[in-house]
């Protein structure tokens, strides 16, 4: 008996019939929201789908499914972290919080496409192992300790100033000018923007700290 | 690379480190395109190439001078490219001795200083001495060979005085360029390829077969490497031998052909253009050193003569707007626009260098920033042992690396080495920003910009760097506000106000603006700059860094330009930016032929239009746009106006490609092959044994293995090389915290081929220690066939394979011992980079001893192989066969001679 | 592998261990698929797979669907049993059997609700009548033989309270009712007996798929002689006589069922039927149900001879399932039942001359 | 009514009343490069935990093991020498003579290329391969799990493929037993605890969604709805996933191992491209490099409720004989 198209039915009458029978026994598993029409075994015989594999069986929620990608704030075009390609990336954020990272088709280098790190890349940002404090060890303790950010800038600040100040070198021994202190030093930068390379140069060259290397040297 | 018709891929594993990237060598092999790799191991490159050519590591030089000598007994270099692009029919001056006269040296090399003094090796010139650098007419050997000294040298075209050479067209005199290299490499034939190397002269042939077959004007061959060349004590000279050979067969300048460096980080391009490097200023500039670049006239000309071609001429330009960029009006004619508010170097002040530097007590203060030296660099237990000499150490990071808590948990905790107790050091761990908290750009490996956007704020402390720093200059400046001291001068007179949003994070576009440069006197001062060529040497303009000026251009970010890329063309002009000018391939003007039309129909690129009396094509001309094939101005005239009409090679001093490098090297002006710090096997080509200038550093905590036969050489009989998995990011700090990728590949491993593993009793996926002069680590076991023994130097050779991405900590999903831990520090002398990719060891089932007995595994291992300070450090191997005597003075060393 | 102070204590793993749940870690099958070769082990000739690993996967149920499968037997046996005894006007044997039979029905509801992935939606099973899933058809018959089966045995307990429960007015329509619902329960009880071997042929495990022609022919059987058995341990022996004509019949089916489901199943996959815990199972679940069947035949009559008789076919009937359940398992955990009867299987087509129906092609 | 097995348009059978084209995978595992980009992309879409016991497997740069309830695509690696290479050549060349399965109306196609007399010597033979290859549920025509599913929680989208609605599934476990190629597993919670002295540090180890609910691979179903490529083929690198309507990908599929047939390696073939084999041809199609088997794959795989109607008949006979035997049993003398 092949019933035609959902809802066309012309038994009309019985619907109230149904209704009651609903009320009456209170069993309605998980379609309790929706009519006993919803049924799925109802549902086999009004849609055709007699051996209940498509039409006949569809929850609620699947039938109201979406992507996060569609449901997102907004999107935001980037470039994956990890290597040297330079695969682009789309960002999608709802609620103020990055939902997905994925393939920017756009891309001539990449056309939609990532590794396996740079699928990873939203585990990067959301992953409960990333660390959001600031961490202080004293000298000699066994454990870290929390430490406000403003405290800890104030205090390496301070103790640039004073390391610079106890290594400074004007000149070396045939009066040429040195001008710089080798008492402090930085490694990394690959993983930076040009822009942060830029002030960092920029800050520790006018400070005198030469010794700034990054992983482009290993 | 996808229009390739043959694609080389050696010192890289490039579908795993690049898995991206790789696409187009597949589109390339899709359409016919042969793809070969050579490597040491069969990895999953191979798994996708035509043929995979195990090579034993270190031994790339000897392949690749194959190569060379092959293309030229065959007469298989492509004749109109080699003699109008490159310097072969250049005459090298009489002074210069090759390596075949020296036993493997080549002319001026002073064996106290380790160093060579170049100046032997210029061209010839007019009268009697060669042409040697400007402004270095009165200097002695000695000074000359510390001036040769990289350090001296930004990565930019090595100048010369200027550019009037001696030429023999004809390429027949003994003296040309194009009959050194042929004499140099004439003993490399396909035997010693298969001594040397362990390759079959078959296995040869093919593959030099293959490469002939796609050269030429129809046909382009690309070759791809990655720091599986450059991490060698040889690294430098690895590149030089693949660009002599490109150079040979034209493959340089044109569509799918030329050199693809595969860098690894995101933006490391972008690390080294605005370097935060000892030896560089942004734009390649060199820092100034100490009795080299003592005033700022000695600087300008040690970079570049106003008589040499090419683009390095003009480099007081980029000097004085960089200066202007970062001191502003504190930057005037008056004080050299503050040339001295710069430091000096006085020598190499690496990162192997540094630490060494943190052991003897000389620093205090150490910024850690995204990088994990405690995994990710050599010699790690030297790294952690350096770090616990520090004052106070500053770790800017995601997650918790090994190199913030090497004090708790790190491996020397566990030997007993280091009580957590004594460590004096302080640490102050502050959280990172990801890439989608903080707006930038990166600068990927084909020199493109692109822009990210800010996504979401950064969660908890999390801070960009950009925050961090400008934070850190705004308190330290305001420290020494008052200050009356000359040393705070350059710090309170720098240009340091940038906008800055609510959260107090500067705006990086205003940073870009910075970097690319504006105009500051004229009609139109204050807006920014379009090209570089707009640079001026009157403080009239500034620019940040002079290679990136036009990323700004018409004030908007062109780094942010996203036209899709199916909108465009192939080179796709109109996504980002690429440095300098927006130039996708570099050279370009080389794929016309000297009358500027393409040298053929299926490789056109770039061409002459003679109407439009401009060149035109695909790309923007790596070329003055408007200079003609014909034209031919006199040299004298110096700068980009001397650039003939055949000189593809615009930064270079002449204008050509150089197959013989008189300057720019500190090891050699032609790739010669030695083997490495360690080798087990005896070089084959010459009496020295290793590279003679390469950088080693003789210290009780350094000792080597000994090489080439040595006594105690069988103490560590194989050899063992480092490298990537596709599933995690260098030392682990990006993806040993993230669950999806740690399960992929959750455990240290090493690869052993199966008769290696019979030799040891190794047990398939059982545990095995592996012992290096320097320490000792444990690994799982992978018997596998990928790993071929190799038959050299007439003995068997195996070889292992160790991932180096494993930490001992206890913060990340997973944790392991770090190959790293197994290497040395002995450096390639022009870039200081260690050599990571070959060196000795042993292996045996097991785990490895805990605590003491690790220390003690490792002291009796160096005592039975009687390992001195001494060992595989000496720099000339044998000084009697190599024409050095220490005492006398006879021809083979010009000993101060003007030279 | 996490590093911690007791690594060295941990002896180094001696070879592949079961992970999770349906992932082998490692079973070195000696093939050379993987390349790397296996020092000791001799590979075998033919055989390759993946590692050693399973290709299809043992279904997820623990011990208490063996269990369900023995009561709804029982159940299924006890209402014929208690419909017999109400026609036949036995009713001690009517009232034991349709307690048993509600008894074994419950039992085994909950122990299907436990090994529920998710049991708080049982009644999810009710959702669909899907004629495609033994397990959908098997929910409805198992809900409608229970309502037959609850309604005659509330009847019951109310008789043997002496009308004490607290049905008032409905008491009249339960007496009126609990004939047919006997009746409506024996109608369900063959199916109810029958599905679950159906249940077990229709999936990809290697050993239940190759003996689905038989099988349902054993469980019937089984259930035959597990309520026969019950019967005769509950009713005395004066009332027990088609209990023991039952269980007789049920013993030869069983035996014989058995018998021709190895000799007619795919050679290889009937071997776990003979291997291992599952081989032990249905040896000894044999020799009970020959046992209880020669006492029945002999000491039927004897009250405690029967009794025990009706205990050994008890415990016969629940070998028999635990024995093909177990076999069913191991054989889908080792990849060579489910590679080789189906590599034998599609050469077997080619040599007849069948080319077009395999799933790998040339072209 | 729907067919049980044979070729068959599944999302007709299943009376979808909106035509779409079905939608599947190719996947051409010769130019896989086993970088398991997929594997990660699957699993940060859908939020699958991590399940692996982070120790090595044994098997090569496998340490995922085997598709489950929280992998829903898994990288296969496979090394093999050279003894190895030429069977698979052979037995591929076996393949291709057996000739095309011609059933239905002939393609555009040429006739089936008879490999006789192309000249067929493989190039260089290499003496070692690396096989890789990504896999995944095959979205079969004829489902094993769909069919056996009790609740309806499996179901035939209008896309053509196989999807569980893990708010319906209450985990019975006869869909894992059901599916011929062992893909789909009900869901343990068997996330490996955390290391616990990390605990303190950071947030607790996101719990584990759909603890035991049947689970599988989607076809990124939510990700079609919208009409985007699922997360697996947008990512892989060397597109060894294609994506695309289901004719199109058997297309391409054929022409793929035509090509490589022609470069004379025969050791090429198709997996689940024939509409007629045990389950009605397969929505998610291969390209193999050797024997299935080799692969962890079925050699002759059929969905069990292909013959279903024969086991219901002797179930049916069992009913009645039973019922004959009670009556029996009654009837019968007072034994």
């Amino acid at each position: 008996m092949t019933g035609s198209a959902n809802g066309s039915l012309n038994w009309a009458d019985t619907r109230n019939l149904v209704l009651l029978l609903q009320a009456g026994t209170g069993y309605a598993p998980e379609m309790a929201p929706r009519s006993f029409l919803q049924w799925p075994v109802v549902r086999q015989l009004s849609t055709g789908d007699l051996l209940g594999r498509g039409p006949a069986v569809t929850s609620a929620k699947t039938e109201a499914i979406a992507p996060r990608t569609a449901t997102a704030d907004r999107v935001v075009q980037s470039v994956c972290p990890y290597c040297a390609v330079g695969c682009g990336q789309r960002v999608y954020v709802k609620d103020e919080k990055v939902v997905q990272i994925e393939g920017d088709p756009d891309s001539p280098i990449s056309r939609g496409r990532l590794c396996p790190k740079g699928s990873a890349s939203e585990q990067l940002v959301n992953s409960p192992g990333r660390q959001t404090k600031v961490l202080y060890r004293a000298p000699r303790s066994t454990e870290w300790e929390h430490l406000d950010l403003a405290t800890a800038v104030e205090m390496v600040a301070d103790r640039f100033i004073e390391t610079r100040r106890r290594t400074w070198q004007q000149e070396d021994d045939q009066g040429r000018l040195l001008r710089r202190t080798m008492g402090i030093a930085s490694l990394g930068g690959a993983t930076l923007d040009n822009e942060e390379n830029y002030l960092i140069k920029k800050l520790f060259t006018a400070a005198g700290a030469v010794q700034t290397e990054n992983q482009a040297r290993i | 690379m996808a229009n390739a018709d043959c694609i080389v891929i050696q010192g890289s594993n490039m579908a795993e480190c690049h898995p991206v990237g790789f696409q187009w060598v597949a589109e390339a092999k899709a359409r016919g395109a042969k793809v070969i790799h050579i490597d040491p191991r069969f990895t999953r490159t191979s798994a996708v190439s035509d043929k995979h050519i195990p090579i034993r590591a270190g031994s790339d030089v000897v392949l690749l001078g194959a190569l060379i000598n092959y293309v030229i007994a065959n007469d298989l270099w492509f004749k109109e490219y080699v003699t109008a692009y490159t310097n072969a029919a250049t005459l090298v001056h009489s002074d210069y001795r090759d390596a075949e006269d020296l036993g493997g040296l080549f002319s001026g090399f002073d064996p106290e200083k380790r160093a060579y003094d170049t100046s032997s090796w210029g061209y010839a010139e007019e009268g009697e001495g060669p042409i040697g650098s400007p402004g270095s007419e009165h200097e002695h050997g000695a000074d000359a060979s510390a001036r040769a000294a990289a350090d001296t040298f930004g990565s930019g075209g090595p100048p010369l005085e200027h550019a009037e050479v001696q030429r023999d067209e004809t390429l027949q005199d003994p003296r040309t360029v194009f009959q050194i290299v042929k004499r140099h490499y004439a003993r490399y034939t396909p035997e010693m390829v298969r001594d040397m190397c362990g390759i079959k002269v078959e296995d040869f042939e093919y593959l030099a077969r293959t490469i002939t077959e796609n050269s030429g004007r129809d046909r382009t061959t690309c070759f791809a490497y990655a720091v599986g060349w450059t991490q060698h004590s040889l690294g430098a000279q690895f590149i030089r031998a693949a660009a002599v050979l490109q150079l040979l067969l034209g493959n340089v300048g044109r569509p799918g052909s030329g050199i693809m460096a595969l860098r690894g980080h995101a933006s490391i391009q972008g690390s080294t253009d605005i370097p935060t490097l000892f030896n560089l200023l942004p734009g390649y500039l060199p820092m100034p050193s100490a009795g080299r670049h003592d005033s700022f006239e000695k600087y300008i000309a040690a970079i570049g003569s106003k008589q040499q071609k090419g683009f390095w001429a003009d480099a007081d330009a980029y000097t004085i707007s960089l200066l202007k960029a970062w001191w502003g009006d504190a930057a005037n004619e008056a004080n050299d626009w503050a040339y001295d508010y710069l430091p000096r170097l006085t020598g190499a002040h690496g990162t192997y260098e540094t630490v060494m530097g943190m052991l003897a007590d000389e620093v205090e203060g150490y910024f850690l920033l995204g990088q994990n030296p405690a995994v990710g660099s050599a010699h790690g237990r030297m790294q952690r042992l350096g770090m616990s000499h520090l004052k106070w150490l500053v770790v800017r990071d995601l997650n918790l690396i090994e190199s913030a808590t090497w004090w708790k948990d790190g491996p020397e905790i566990e030997s007993g080495e280091l009580r957590t107790e004594d460590i004096e050091t302080e640490v102050f761990f502050l959280p990172a920003a990801t890439h989608v908290e903080k707006a930038g750009s990166f600068t990927q490996t084909q020199r493109l910009l692109q822009w990210r956007h800010q996504a979401v704020a950064p969660p908890g402390d999390c801070q960009s760097e950009l925050q961090f720093f400008f934070e850190l200059g705004q308190r330290i400046r305001e420290k020494l506000a008052g200050s009356e001291d000359e040393r705070d001068r350059p710090l309170l007179d720098l240009t340091w106000d940038y906008p800055t949003d609510e959260h107090g994070d500067p705006d990086a576009e205003a940073v870009l603006a910075e970097i690319n440069g504006r105009h500051l006197a004229g009609p139109d001062a204050g807006k920014p700059l379009s090209a570089y060529t707009e640079l001026r040497p009157d403080g009239t303009t500034a620019a940040g860094c002079w290679i990136y000026t036009g990323v700004y251009a018409n004030g908007f970010n062109h780094a942010a330009n996203r036209k899709p890329g199916q909108e465009q063309g192939p080179a796709a002009p109109e996504w980002g930016w690429a440095w300098p000018a927006n130039r996708r391939i570099l050279y370009n003007r080389a794929s016309a032929d000297p009358a500027g039309k393409p040298w053929s129909e299926r490789k056109k690129y770039i061409w002459w239009d003679q109407e439009q009396g401009k060149w035109v094509g695909d790309d923007v001309p790596d070329f003055p746009v408007d200079r003609a094939p014909g034209s031919n101005p006199h040299p004298s005239v110096g700068g980009p106006a001397a650039l003939g009409g055949d000189d593809p090679f615009i930064m270079q001093a002449d204008g050509k490609g150089w197959l013989f490098a008189p300057k720019g090297l500190v090891d050699g002006p032609l790739p010669t092959h030695y083997e490495a710090q360690e080798s087990p096997v005896a070089n084959a080509l010459y009496p020295q044994q290793q590279s003679p200038a390469r950088l080693v550093f003789p210290r009780a905590d350094n000792l080597s293995a000994p090489s080439g036969g040595a006594s105690g050489a069988d103490i560590y009989p194989y050899v063992f090389t480092t490298y990537r998995l596709t599933e995690h990011h260098t030392a682990g700090g990006m993806s040993r915290w993230l669950p999806y990728l740690s399960e992929l590949q959750p455990e240290m491993f090493c690869e052993v081929s199966p008769e290696l593993a019979a030799e040891r009793g190794l047990e398939p996926y059982g545990w095995a220690t592996i012992i290096s002069p320097r320490s000792a680590i444990e690994a799982k076991v992978l018997v596998t066939d990928r790993m071929r023994p190799l038959a050299v130097g007439g003995h068997t050779v195996h070889q292992i394979g160790l991932p180096y991405h494993w930490g001992v900590g206890s913060n990340a999903v997973v944790s392991g011992d770090a190959a790293n831990d197994l290497l040395g520090v002995a450096l390639d002398p022009n870039v200081q980079i260690q050599e990571s990719k070959v060196a000795s060891c042993d292996i045996r089932p097991g785990r490895r001893p805990r605590g003491k007995q690790l220390l003690d595994l490792v002291a009796d291992y160096q005592a039975r192989a009687g390992l001195t300070t001494e060992t595989s450090n000496q720099a000339v191997t044998d000084p009697a066969a190599e024409g050095i005597e220490p005492a006398s003075g006879e021809d083979g060393r010009p000993d101060g001679g003007t030279g | 592998m996490t590093l911690s102070e007791f690594d060295s204590f941990r002896p180094t793993k001696p070879g592949g261990r079961r992970r999770k749940d349906g992932k082998s870690a490692r079973g070195r099958r000696g093939d050379y698929g993987d390349g790397s070769r296996e020092m000791p082990m001799v590979p075998e000739p033919e055989f390759t797979s993946y590692y050693g690993r399973p290709v299809v996967k043992p279904a997820p149920w623990g011990d208490d669907v063996a269990i369900y499968l023995f009561l709804g037997g029982v159940a299924a046996g006890s209402a014929l049993l208690g419909v017999g005894g109400q026609l036949t006007g036995r009713p001690t044997l009517r009232r034991n059997a349709r307690l048993g039979a509600l008894a074994a029905v419950s039992a085994g509801a909950v122990a299907l609700v436990k090994d529920l992935g998710r049991p708080e939606r049982f009644l999810n099973m009710l959702r669909t009548f899907k004629v495609t899933s033994p397990m959908s058809v098997g929910s409805w018959i198992l809900s409608a033989f229970s309502a037959g089966a609850g309604v005659s045995a509330v009847a019951e307990i109310d008789r043997m309270s002496g009308h004490r429960l607290p049905l008032g007015p409905l008491r009249k329509v339960l007496q009126a009712v609990e004939g047919p619902a006997g009746v409506e329960a024996a109608v369900f009880a063959g199916p109810l007996a029958a599905y679950t071997a159906v249940l077990l042929g229709d999936t990809a495990t290697p050993t239940w798929n190759a003996a689905h022609e038989e099988l349902p022919f054993v469980f019937v059987s089984s259930a035959c002689l597990a309520s026969a058995g019950l019967a005769m341990v509950t009713t005395p022996v004066r009332e027990a006589g088609p209990a023991r004509n039952l269980a007789l019949l049920g013993v030869v089916g069983d035996v014989v069922a058995m018998k021709v489901m190895e000799h007619r199943m795919d050679p290889i996959a009937a071997e776990p039927l003979r291997q291992g815990k599952a081989g032990t199972l249905l040896k000894w679940s044999e020799r009970l149900a020959v046992a209880g069947g020669v006492g029945t035949l002999l000491g039927g009559r004897n009250r405690v001879v029967a009794a025990a008789s009706g205990l050994a076919l008890l415990a016969a009937s629940a070998l028999t399932r635990f024995g093909v359940f177990e076999a069913g398992l191991a054989s889908a955990k080792d990849p060579r039942y489910t590679i080789e009867p189906q590599k034998n299987r599609l050469a077997a087509r080619r040599a007849a001359g069948v080319t077009g129906d395999a799933i790998t092609t040339g072209g | 009514m729907g067919q049980l097995s044979g070729p068959t348009d599944p999302t007709a059978d299943a009376h979808w009343e909106h035509s779409h084209p079905r939608k599947g995978f190719f996947t051409d595992t010769s130019i896989c490069i086993g970088c398991k980009a997929c594997e990660v992309a699957c699993k940060e879409w859908n939020h699958n935990p991590q399940d692996g016991d982070l120790e090595l497997l044994g098997s090569s740069y496998d340490n995922t093991g085997a598709l489950g309830a929280s992998t829903w695509r898994h990288v296969a690696f496979i090394e093999q020498g050279q003894e190895r290479i030429i069977e698979a050549r052979e037995s591929g060349r076996a393949l291709v003579n057996l000739g095309m399965p011609r059933i239905g109306p002939p393609t555009s196609e040429p006739s089936p290329m008879d490999l006789a007399e192309a000249d067929t010597t493989p190039p260089d033979t290499a003496d070692f391969r690396w096989l890789m290859s990504s896999d995944v549920c095959k979205h079969c025509t004829h489902a094993g799990c769909l069919d056996v599913c009790p609740t309806g929680a499996l179901f035939r989208t209008e896309f053509g493929t196989v999807v569980v609605q893990d708010d319906v599934c209450n985990g019975c476990g006869t869909c894992v037993a059901g599916c011929p190629f062992g893909v789909i597993e009900r869901r343990s919670n068997g996330t490996v605890k955390v290391a616990a002295s990390r605990e303190e540090q950071h947030a607790k180890h996101p719990e584990v969604p759909n603890v035991g609910v049947a689970q599988k691979c989607t076809l990124c179903y939510d990700r079609l709805v919208a009409d985007e490529t699922p997360a697996c083929a947008k990512a892989c690198p060397t597109t060894s996933i294609k994506f695309g309507d289901h004719d199109d990908m058997v297309e391409t599929a054929r022409e793929r191992v035509s090509a490589l047939h022609a470069q004379g390696l025969t050791e090429a073939r198709l997996y689940g491209a024939n509409e007629n084999d045990g389950v009605g041809g397969t929505g998610s199609v291969f390209l193999l490099l050797d024997e299935p088997e080799v692969y962890g794959l079925p050699p002759d795989p059929r969905v069990p409720t292909a013959d279903l109607p024969r086991m219901y008949r002797r179930a049916g006979m069992a009913v009645a004989g039973m019922a004959a035997a009670a009556a029996l049993a009654f009837l019968g003398g007072r034994a």
